[in-house]
């Protein structure tokens, strides 16, 4: 089977553009075979771990760039952000679900990257932060009947 | 804000709609599209903030033609309540769909929000 | 103001990744304050551009990407496709307007590139060929009212 | 051609959608979406070549719904009417939207394709 196939996408820290990743995303969702909700699932994870590429790793400086590598392998779906901050550290992020926060207006996107997604890896490297979002593809997918589709 | 911006940055599914009907003292804002960072968000603070503005404190949102909504969009729900609530006013959620239903349950946001399947039953909450 | 905006997208020469490129450059067209039918117009003719790119110039080899830089500017949005392939020369396929070629079921694809954008420059480059696709943006939008969207 | 695949890989508001409704001996294919590479133009093919070998020799493609095509979508519509031909049918248009009748100008296939405003001049001319 044509595989793996990959999409890396390379962007200037500018929030509107967290649509092209979005997109790109879904994208690489349906054509891994993943059900509509599923791909768009996977587009929300990518999208909220972007924006927090943006805006916390990068701080909106337009000189500092966001990519995205998404990879299609025969069993997983994965999307690895990466920015060039000074990271952090997750388990240190305070709990949105916690009484005392449920009525802030912010700090649910890790939430929201694990529910969506199958894994989520956090990785801080020299260069800045890493995030990795994983989907598992449906068995289906990974049979025979995939083929037909691998090169249309 | 610039508006205008807003309305055009995005292909016409996807831009957030809000219109309202004014029901007795409630003001139904139907809500259409998707609630995300830099666009639905900023429709619907500005929808909200210009009801509350006016004197019209009782707002149901209409979420039913709500796609999704992204960690921006959910924060402006919760802002959208908190200003309700500073100004003696109250927001309300009519009809969530499985997303944002979803959404609401993962964040415990469903125990801060009266959440309402019937129109009726939500108009005469108020 | 707040320029340029890049997007940079690698993929594998798959062709239903195609739309990745498409969805990509329709939201760069957007951003750069198009008119919807005309950052349509731009997808259209990277779509065109990237479908070539993998069948004729990567024929369809997995090893072998396409690159496509999209690049918002002051006066124009313009994406350029690479592939890794030898070549051709433009000015040398047949004109499927003619008499001639009107039934045959391929060969258009440059006439829609030229069509959808204001200009459309060929590169042969030592790596493969290099297709890049400008279109100017409404004058509109590079005086200041555009400044609020650059950031929101 | 795996029909399951090519639904599938898109989005609802994408693929290509093609229905036939059989009007006398015209066969009317309404079809709604895009005609690209790989899913539409597979669709395209697939609706045509069954109409013809079922022995449905007046096809009338209604192109109202469909928003936009790119090479391969209208390579495809010269590749059905070819088919056609050759079995001494034909496929005639109806109603080309705006950015898919610009598309048959500049590549000179309106000259080629009978194309119709009204459906019932459509069918008359059969
Ligand atoms: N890429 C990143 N670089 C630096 N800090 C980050 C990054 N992603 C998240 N954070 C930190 O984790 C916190 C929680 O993130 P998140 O759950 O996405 O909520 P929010 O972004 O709304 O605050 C952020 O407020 C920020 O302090
Ligand atoms: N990137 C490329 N690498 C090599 N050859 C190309 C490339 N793009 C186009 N060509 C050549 O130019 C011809 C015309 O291209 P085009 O007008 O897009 O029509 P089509 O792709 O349908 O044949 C192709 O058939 C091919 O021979």
């Amino acid at each position: 089977m044509d595989l793996p196939r990959t999409v890396t996408l390379v962007m200037t820290s500018h929030l509107p553009l967290v649509d092209v990743a979005h997109s790109a995303a879904e994208r690489m969702g349906e054509f891994a075979d993943l059900e509509e909700d599923e791909a768009l699932n996977l587009a929300l994870a990518v999208r909220e771990a972007v924006i927090n590429a943006v805006l916390h790793g990068n701080r909106n400086d337009p000189d500092r760039k966001v990519r995205v590598d998404i990879r299609c392998s025969e069993r997983t779906v994965r999307a690895t952000v990466r920015d060039e901050g000074s990271g952090f550290s997750p388990e240190e992020t305070p709990d949105p679900t916690a009484e005392e926060n449920l009525m802030r207006s912010s700090g649910r996107g890790i939430l929201m990257m694990r529910a969506f997604v199958d894994d989520v890896r956090f990785r801080r490297t020299s260069r800045g932060m890493e995030v990795t979002l994983i989907k598992n593809r449906p068995a289906l997918a990974r049979t025979g009947s995939a083929d037909g589709q691998a090169l249309r | 804000m610039d508006k205008r911006c807003v309305e055009r940055s995005k292909t016409e599914e996807q831009t957030l709609k809000a219109t309202v009907r004014q029901i007795g003292q409630v003001s139904v804002l139907d809500l259409s599209g998707r609630i995300t960072i830099g666009e639905g968000d900023l429709v619907l603070r500005e929808a909200v903030t210009e009801l509350l503005d006016g004197g019209n404190m009782s707002i149901l949102l209409n979420l039913k033609s709500v796609k999704y909504m992204d960690s921006a969009g959910i924060g402006e729900l919760v802002a959208c309540y908190k200003k309700a609530k500073e100004k003696k006013g109250s927001v309300k959620l009519l009809n969530p769909g499985g997303k944002v239903y979803d959404l609401l349950v993962l964040t415990k946001l469903e125990e801060v929000f009266e959440t309402f399947r019937e129109e009726s039953e939500a108009l005469a909450s108020f």
